[in-house]
């Protein structure tokens, strides 16, 4: 089977006052109709990593570099009107925050119905019923009202409802979703993922889904990768993930959710902060915060490990069974 | 033939009922050319001073016995423009709409303007059709000066209108040679001639006159250079050379006009000092004053210009000698070290009043010089009006010691009279510096008692003379009233007067 | 012409000793800092101006009327009085300044104390200060500015009271709307958990974050404020001559653009000059500032 | 850490705030938010009280209710025994209650150097030596007092930023400290840190916290009691493990649920609770929640339930019908199915 | 949306009662005194009395402001003190003049404004940025009645092109649509409209800035939408503000048009308020004013209302 997405080394490296290196030589196999979850601290390149995908970066201030193909078409190459079916044709995106990635003055049937008519050549009327049918399948309740609504006139969650449902409207054959719950209430998140989930089924599409909590990562994927810097620096099924981290990082992670720890015991917090990104990193650059780093992590970066099929892991005790000592 | 189109100074179309506003500027163009007087201005030459002329009266005489009873011999087959005839009983209307309140004509606006010109005048009544009867208060041989300005207009066209005069103001209805056939209020006012005017010297020869309100110097300047108009008034003098230059025609004339300082004579004054007025009229160079004013004025001899008949043969005379002045100044008790300190009333700006402020520091700079240091004190035109009728002596003019002032002297009353006479003190008459001098009560008395032209014109000769070597006022220049006209204009003849006769004009093509 | 809108400038984050970061940010503005020169050469020439060896710029000569600019002794001509240009200038760049300045100096004081009050305080207090501001703001400023002044007459001392009226309304709303939006963000509360009272918080928490787009916005107003003062003067009801003033001076010398133009040009040169300095220093100052974009 | 004084040293007694909703042609109330409707709970010294509910239930309001930062319409806050108002006054309250803001950034002054702003309280308060507490609170936070003093708060990340927060609510030396959603906005590694930090905090204090927080995990991890709100109004107040155990309330049970799994194996399959909160402008009748209660019955639309101990004794309070026999509830008394 | 508007209207009466007052007190405090422009320099004393008791300038102050806006309330502005004619025909008829120069001055600002907003807005800190900016600053830094002096002497005088003065030929009564007429509207219009391009194209590119640099842009790209439709989205964002905008500078070109009036002697409400103030026409003065700011307070609710109108966001809150 060829795979839907293959990212091959990509580097992203955003120019100005201050020089990013926000993608850092990462690489990534999505196979059609599998959800991965990109799981990573703030500032780690999730963001970009999709926005790259979609080529949504300013092309003046960024530096691309490595291969990223779509179903065998290298998108990098792509421009006009092939990038322009390719954008929310072939693939869409759900955005963190509904509230300000929906057009404030179009109301939600409109903007839905736009984006169909531009890539089915449909008329406006045909569309307005593709959209209507789409608020039917977020499970919108009265959708007919709903569609002449403005989005400031939606509640968070309906909102994003509408959003899942734009981004659905064309059959995409991958779904990029970008924080889409952390504005959302507990409840509500709830729901919003078993939709997702019921969706994915239904249209049969990958979905990366982007997010900082494990809890949601778990609900939502098949597997994870865990981002770190701008590298993905472990990668696996979700069960191997949560069961069997290998990454210091990916432990830490675990760790903060605090899920099974003891109620007033010490945490295991991962100490300090993300580097900074204004040098390439050319070592471990989560040596700085590791407990169990060795000077050989300090000194270059740590090889890739792979202990299983499509599982890798970006560390040199990888393989070690380690326990952190409590301080 | 063809059309003329004047830049007036004026902000909007002067009352066009009869009694025009604005001035001197209104009579000009709205009152001499839509209306008559019962005694006009002879405007058709401009080598001398102008003089009285039969209007709609013939003839007059006041009576030998009762020397304040006055017959007029009206005009016959006189007709307004709406082809009612003009009468006597027409005159007492017109006289009524100005001065009888209880008269159904009578109107505030119009005889506001004119009610204060004609002061002689106690009663009158028509005799028959065409003759007249006027008393007056005393003895006044003045009087047909004041009725040179007092307008007639159309009591048969008030009537047909529903007796408003609002109605009259779009469509009045004079003897004058001019009609006006349309009206803009601030926009502009068209004329045409009146063919049936009684005298055929006067009927215009224009198709049409077309009055067009232009306050601001330079818009005027530009109007005429780029062809909207074809005459204005008032070029500003800096814009003179350029319109020359263009092959503009400018105009001008002697006109009984002053530009003067009128002096404070209360208690305390330094103007009571006969050595200083002497002096400063001295320190005065007004032939360097005319380049800021593109030499359009005549420097002051008097307080009348030079060439007018009243002018006389004072024996001070009015230069420029600063050591003169600097000597006078000495024998008054001051000196470079001991300045004499002075205030003065200027406005900005105000009608007819040339270019107020430079003209005003130019003094101020001359002066200095003559050690004397003016402050000024620098009002509204419309505040200095008020502060004018005030007088010197009122607190609200801060003790200032002059008011700079343009006087209209045409006349006995108004070139004399009304400036000094002891009745007539601020704030009961025009008598701003609270002068009064027995000599020259008797004077004025002469003047209004001799009914005799002649003799008058010498009693004003002497009253002038008298004006000059006491050195009454700050003399400095007369306007020459200056106008820019387009070469097509061609017949014009400028009189030595504030109106002027239109009827000659023609427009080449 | 002129006119005032207030749109909002949005507090801008503070810096590391906040004044001297945005003055080393303004410096690497090449267009401000060049129009800061400029102004500094301006005010300073009219501050110093008795001692820069002028000509009297009250005392002419009427042979040497309107000369050209360039004429030997009058580096920019003469007046229509035989005045120095130069000196004409240079003095009348005193009191063109100052009724620019003034009046939004006085506006920023007052309206910026009645808007923090306003915004700070809320209630029935900023209703009675706003509604009343609303009625000031319903006149369009150059019809306000020259319906007072033509109601109080000529003169620099009520050109400062119109003008000064007509900017205390829009820096009031200014600083009202800045304020207001301070005051509901979480350090405000902070301070007042820590048993502040209300004249604490403003001293030390509002007037420091409010201050700057307040002072943005005024000096966006200075510019507005000098044309429409020459503006005054030009109409015949701001100064009075023979002050030097560049709207007068530009009303004077009107009718000798005939005769030579370059001089009639001169007034009006410098008023559109240092006009243009103070937008362009404004817009230098609000982008150093941080304020929008 | 547990109580042995048995009397409460803050006690909140039918708190209500209402905010009014103005609107229409004139301008005038159109409605009013019951943001906060009869809120009661007490907190003993040294213990720390969660928080918990949906957002628009009126945590934070409570929050400001509780240091006078919102003008109570009604109720009762009593410190130490002395009731607000009557013996006490507001600044003195403010001196024992302090409050750290979720967002970090728009609670510290941009203007001010963080060593001022953590001063500032003990200034106002009339406090010895308030630069010395500060730069010694600021080490205590873990940020070296040489390097940070003088910096400003956008040269901060947000864990240390929300230290900052901390140490400047703890400058008065309080008895208790708010912490409304005090975590929240951090990074799941830096949370971990800055929990660590306020229990190390509240055993070197003393302290007695009120911990509002939408993350149950966090809430469990840090407080004593939980107290779930809704609408503005207590439905249940636990001790932790006890409705860790057993939720008592059907709202609470929906809200535990909604909790990602973390078992890829048994994840969660039907939502807890359908739609969104509603809206406080105007509450349902009756249990706020019975619009979307799966056991309401007729009576929950018809009586308000009052907050009562589960038992004879017990800490465990809940107010729902399901759990008084008395209130004609199908199956009251019988409790919440499996 | 009826009930918006009925709610402006009546934040509107306040105000409109304030600026009665503003106008009524403006008068008050002048000094001078009205009755002298229309009485000849030596009219007596008594005279004076009489015309002051003839236009009720005898009363005390704020009975003369209850029959004035008694008056008012019944369309009854008095009658100029100056001219004698009634004050709303003066006004009204100056207004639809000043309004005629304003929709020309607007008719040229607003597209090419809005033309070179947009264009700065897109290609913000380019070279084309930089000069729309430069342009901007200098339409908003001249002193337009210097400038519209400038062109007089240019267009007027030495090319000829244009007339220097005058609402048309026959004056502003005989008005046609016809290039006779127009050509006496093209160099006012212009001088006049230099402010708010400056303005306009300012806060247009501020606008097209500001969004395009929100979220939703990015998300328009990502449904693959082409860069017209995405300035399409962008456009119909800015348009309610940018029409308050303008709808605004409308209000300032009919309020500040006064040094352009004056300049080119165009019989508007400038020119009218100008002669007032010299003349110290009370009536005419109040009366213009009154009208130009009731002009200006309608159009800030016209355009609040319009905006609520076109951007949904408004209505509700
Ligand atoms: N347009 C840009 N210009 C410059 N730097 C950028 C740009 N976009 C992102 N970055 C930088 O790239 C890095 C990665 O950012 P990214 O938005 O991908 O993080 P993220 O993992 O999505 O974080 P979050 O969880 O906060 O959304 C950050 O350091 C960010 O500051
Ligand atoms: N100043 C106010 N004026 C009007 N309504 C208010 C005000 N403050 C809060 N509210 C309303 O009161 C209700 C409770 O608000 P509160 O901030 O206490 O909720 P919360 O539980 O803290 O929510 P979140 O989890 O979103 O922070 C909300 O509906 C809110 O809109
Ligand atoms: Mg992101
Ligand atoms: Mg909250």
């Amino acid at each position: 089977m060829t795979p839907l997405l293959q990212i091959d080394g990509l580097n992203v490296r955003f120019k100005g006052a201050r020089n990013v290196h926000a993608i850092n030589d990462l690489s990534l196999t999505l196979m059609p109709g599998e959800t991965l979850a990109l799981l990573g601290e703030s500032g780690s390149g999730k963001s970009v990593t999709l926005k790259t995908l979609l080529r949504l970066l300013p092309e003046k201030r960024t530096d691309l570099s490595g291969r990223v193909t779509f179903d065998g078409t290298d998108i990098m190459t792509l421009s006009g009107r092939a990038l322009r079916s390719y954008r929310g044709g072939d693939v869409s995106m759900v955005f963190q925050d509904p509230g300000l990635a929906l057009d404030p003055v179009y109301t939600v049937g409109q903007q839905i119905a736009e984006t169909v008519m531009r890539h089915k050549g449909i008329s406006r009327a045909d569309a307005m019923e593709v959209a209507l049918d789409m608020l039917h399948r977020v499970r919108i309740p009265s959708a007919e009202r709903r569609l002449k609504n403005y989005p400031h006139e939606l509640s968070g969650g309906m909102r994003q409802r509408v959003m899942i449902a734009l981004a659905l409207a064309c059959r995409p054959r991958l779904l990029l979703a970008d924080e889409p719950t952390t504005a959302l209430d507990a409840t509500v998140q709830i729901q919003i993922l078993l939709l997702m989930r019921e969706l994915q089924r239904e249209f049969g599409m990958g979905v990366i889904f982007v997010t900082h909590d494990i809890g949601v990562a778990v609900e939502i994927s098949e597997r994870i990768a865990v981002m770190y810097a701008g590298q993905i620096v472990e990668e696996g099924s979700t069960r191997d993930i949560i069961r069997d981290p290998r990454h210091p990082y990916t432990r830490g992670l675990l760790a903060a959710n605090l899920h099974e720890v003891a109620r007033g015991a010490r945490l295991d917090a991962i100490p300090g902060a993300p580097p900074s990104l204004e040098e390439r990193p050319d070592s471990c650059p989560f040596a700085p915060r590791c407990a169990f780093a060795l000077p050989a992590c300090r000194a270059a970066l740590p090889p890739v490990v792979t202990p299983g099929p499509r599982r890798r892991v970006a560390c040199l005790r990888a393989d070690e069974t380690l326990e952190i000592a409590h301080a | 033939q063809g059309t003329l189109r004047i830049g007036m100074t004026a902000a909007d179309i002067p009352l066009t009922t009869g009694q025009p506003d604005q001035g001197g500027e209104g009579l000009r163009f709205i009152g001499y050319t839509v209306y008559d007087a019962l005694i006009n201005w002879d405007l058709t030459q401009g080598d001398g001073p102008s003089g009285l002329v039969p209007g709609l009266a013939t003839a007059w005489e006041a009576d030998e016995a009762d020397r304040t009873r006055w017959t007029f011999t009206l005009r016959e087959g006189v007709t307004f423009h709406d082809g009612s005839p003009f009468n006597a009983a027409n005159v007492v209307w017109n006289l009524d709409k100005l001065l009888d309140e209880g008269a159904e004509q009578y109107d505030p606006r119009q005889s506001a303007q004119g009610k204060s010109r004609v002061p002689a005048i106690a009663s009158y009544r028509a005799i028959d059709d065409l003759t007249l009867e006027i008393v007056t208060h005393e003895p006044d041989a003045t009087l047909p000066y004041q009725l040179a300005w007092v307008m007639m207009s159309s009591q048969a066209n008030w009537e047909a209108l529903g007796k408003d005069w609002e109605q009259v103001a779009a469509k009045p209805s004079g003897t004058g040679p001019w009609m006006m056939t349309s009206f803009v209020p601030r926009e502009r006012a068209e004329l045409v001639p009146f063919a049936d005017y009684w005298d055929e010297t006067r009927i215009p020869k224009l198709d049409r006159l077309v009055l067009i309100p232009l306050p601001e110097s330079n818009a005027r300047s530009a109007a005429l250079m780029s062809g909207q108009v074809d005459w204005i008034e008032a070029p500003a003098p800096d814009t003179i050379p350029a319109m020359e230059g263009n092959g503009f025609a400018i105009t001008s004339n002697a006109l009984p006009h002053n530009w003067t300082w009128h002096l404070s004579r209360t208690e305390g004054s330094p103007w009571n000092d006969i050595r200083v007025r002497k002096a400063a009229n001295l320190a005065i160079d007004r032939e360097s004053m005319g380049a800021l004013l593109g030499g359009l004025m005549i420097p002051a001899k008097g307080f009348m210009p030079p060439e007018s008949q009243w002018f006389g043969e004072p024996t001070f005379d009015v230069t420029y000698d600063l050591e003169a002045a600097q000597a006078l100044m000495t024998e008054a008790g001051f000196g470079p070290e001991n300045r004499l300190s002075v205030k003065a009333l200027i406005s900005p700006s105000g009608s007819g009043q040339m270019l107020p402020l430079p003209m005003n520091e130019y003094i101020q700079q001359s002066l200095a010089q003559a050690w004397i240091d003016v402050e000024f004190m620098v009002v509204e035109w419309n505040q200095m009006i008020n502060l004018w009728r005030a007088g010197a002596a009122d607190p609200s003019v801060e003790g200032s010691q002059s008011i700079n002032f343009t006087y209209f002297i045409q006349d006995p009353f108004t070139g004399f009279i009304r400036h000094l006479d002891c009745d007539l003190i601020a704030p009961n008459g025009t008598n701003w510096g609270h002068y009064c001098d027995e000599d020259m009560q008797a004077l004025f008395e002469e003047i209004k008692t001799t009914f005799d032209a002649d003799a008058q014109d010498e009693v004003m000769r002497r009253t002038h003379e008298k004006f000059v070597d006491d050195a009454l006022f700050l003399m400095v220049t007369h306007d020459v009233a200056p106008r820019a006209m387009s070469p097509k204009v061609q017949g014009f003849v400028q009189p030595q007067n504030w109106y002027l006769n239109f009827s000659s004009i023609t427009m080449a093509e | 012409m002129v006119q005032v809108t207030t749109d909002i400038p949005v507090v801008p984050p503070a810096q590391r000793g906040y004044w001297s970061g945005v003055l080393s940010r303004l410096r690497r503005d090449p267009v401000a800092m060049i129009c800061a020169l400029v102004l500094a050469a301006l005010i300073l020439s009219a501050v110093f101006a008795p001692w820069l060896g002028l000509a009297d710029p009250y005392q002419g000569s009427m042979i040497a009327r309107l000369a050209a600019p360039g004429t030997p002794g009058h580096l920019l001509g003469t007046d229509e009085q035989g005045r120095d240009m130069l000196a004409r200038l240079i003095y009348g760049g005193r009191l063109t300044l100052f009724i620019g300045l003034v009046p939004v100096v006085l506006a920023f004081f007052i309206g910026g104390t009645l808007g923090i009050v306003a915004g700070y305080v809320g209630g029935i207090t900023n209703t009675i200060i706003m509604r009343v501001v609303d009625v000031f703001f319903a006149f369009p400023s150059v019809l306000l500015a020259i319906a007072i002044s033509g109601a109080l007459g000529a003169g620099v001392l009520n050109s400062l009271v119109s003008l000064t009226i007509v900017f205390i309304p829009p820096v009031t709303r200014v600083a009202e709307a800045v304020t207001s939006g301070v005051r509901s963000l979480d350090y405000i509360d902070a301070a007042r958990a820590s048993g502040a009272n209300a004249l604490t918080v403003i001293r030390v928490h509002v007037i420091g974050n409010v201050a700057s787009p307040i002072f943005v916005y005024a000096t966006s107003l200075t510019s507005v404020c000098m044309i429409l003062a020459a503006g005054l003067s030009f109409l015949g009801i701001g100064v009075r001559p023979p002050e030097p003033e560049w709207g007068l001076m530009l009303n004077t010398l009107r009718s000798a653009i005939y005769v030579n133009p370059w001089l009639a040009a001169l007034p009006g040169v410098m008023i559109f000059a240092t006009s243009l300095c103070l937008n362009l220093l404004s817009d230098g100052l609000r982008s150093a500032m941080n304020v929008r974009d | 850490m547990s109580a042995t004084d048995t009397r409460p040293l803050l006690s909140v007694r039918d708190l209500k705030k209402h905010f009014p909703i103005k609107g229409g042609i004139l301008g005038r109330t159109q409605a009013m938010v019951q943001a906060v409707d009869g809120v009661s709970f007490d907190v003993r010294a040294g213990e720390t009280l969660g928080i918990v509910g949906e957002s628009g239930c009126g945590k934070s309001t409570t929050a400001k209710l509780l240091i006078g930062l919102v003008d109570r319409d009604e109720g009762d806050i009593e410190l130490g025994g002395k009731t607000l108002g009557r013996d006490i006054s507001l600044r003195a309250l403010r001196r024992d209650i302090q409050m750290v803001f979720q967002d970090s950034y728009a609670s510290l002054n941009p203007r001010m150097t963080i060593l001022d702003s953590i001063a500032f309280g003990a200034r106002v308060q009339g406090l010895d030596d308030p630069v010395g507490r500060a730069r010694r609170l600021l080490g205590r936070v873990g940020l070296n007092p040489e390097r940070f003093a003088g910096r400003y708060p956008h040269e901060l990340s947000g864990g240390q930023r929300q230290r900052i927060n901390i140490a400047r609510a703890l400058v008065m030396s309080p008895k208790v400290v708010v912490l409304d959603e005090a975590v929240s906005a951090l990074d799941k590694s830096v949370e971990a840190q800055v929990l660590n930090l306020l229990s190390d905090l509240r055993a070197e204090f003393g302290l007695t916290y009120i911990f509002i927080s939408h993350d149950l995990n966090v809430v469990r991890y840090i407080s004593d009691r939980i107290l779930v709100m809704y609408l503005g109004e207590v439905v249940e107040l636990a001790p932790v493990d006890s409705i860790w155990a057993e939720q008592a309330h059907p709202y609470t049970r929906s809200l535990f649920s909604a909790m990602p799994s973390m078992d890829p194996d048994n994840r969660t399959e039907k939502p807890p609770l359908t739609g969104d909160p509603p809206n406080p402008i105007n509450p349902p009748p009756g249990c706020r929640f019975h619009t979307r209660c799966a056991l309401a019955a007729d009576v929950c639309k018809a009586r308000h339930p009052v907050l009562a101990p589960m038992a004879q004794g017990s800490a465990h309070w809940v107010a729902c019908h399901l759990h008084d026999a008395a209130s004609g509830h199908p199956r009251a008394g019988q409790g919440m199915p499996a | 949306m009826l009930s918006y508007f009925l709610r402006r209207l009546i934040l509107v009466l306040p105000v409109a009662f304030g600026v009665s007052i503003v106008c009524f007190a403006l008068v008050q405090i002048a000094p001078g005194d009205p009755l002298t422009a229309i009485m000849p320099v030596d009219a007596t004393a008594e005279q004076q009395a009489a015309m002051r008791a003839a236009y009720g300038l005898d009363k005390p102050v704020p009975v003369q402001y209850l029959i004035w806006i008694g008056n008012l309330l019944q369309g009854e502005m008095g009658r100029s003190i100056a001219s004698g004619r009634p004050v709303a025909d003066e006004v009204f008829g100056a207004v639809g003049n000043s309004l005629l120069l304003a929709a020309g001055a607007a008719v040229i600002a607003f597209p090419i404004g809005t033309f070179l907003g947009f264009l700065a807005g897109y290609y913000r800190d380019t070279i084309l940025d930089r000069a729309v900016t430069a342009l901007s600053i200098t339409g908003v830094s001249v002193p337009n009645y210097w400038l519209g002096i400038v062109l007089v002497i240019i267009f007027s005088v030495n090319l000829g092109w244009l007339p220097s003065m005058g609402a048309g030929p026959g004056g502003s009564q005989d008005w046609h649509w016809d290039w006779a007429h127009l050509r006496h509207l093209v160099l006012p219009a212009v001088t006049l409209a230099v402010v708010p391009i400056g303005i306009v194209a300012r806060t247009v590119r501020a606008l097209a800035g500001d969004i395009l640099s929100m979220d939703f842009v990015t998300a328009l790209y990502a449904k693959g939408l082409s860069r017209g439709d995405v300035l399409r989205h962008v456009a119909r964002n800015a348009a309610a503000t940018a029409l308050s905008v303008m709808g605004l500078q409308l209000g300032y070109l009919l309020g500040g048009s006064i040094l352009i009036e004056t300049v080119f002697n165009w019989p508007g409400s400038g020119f009218l308020l100008s002669n007032a103030i010299f003349q110290r026409d009370l009536p005419l003065l109040q009366g213009t004013i009154l009208v130009l700011a009731m002009f200006f307070v309608g159009m800030n609710l016209i355009v609040d209302v319009a905006q609520a109108a076109i951007d949904p966001r408004i209505k509700r809150s």
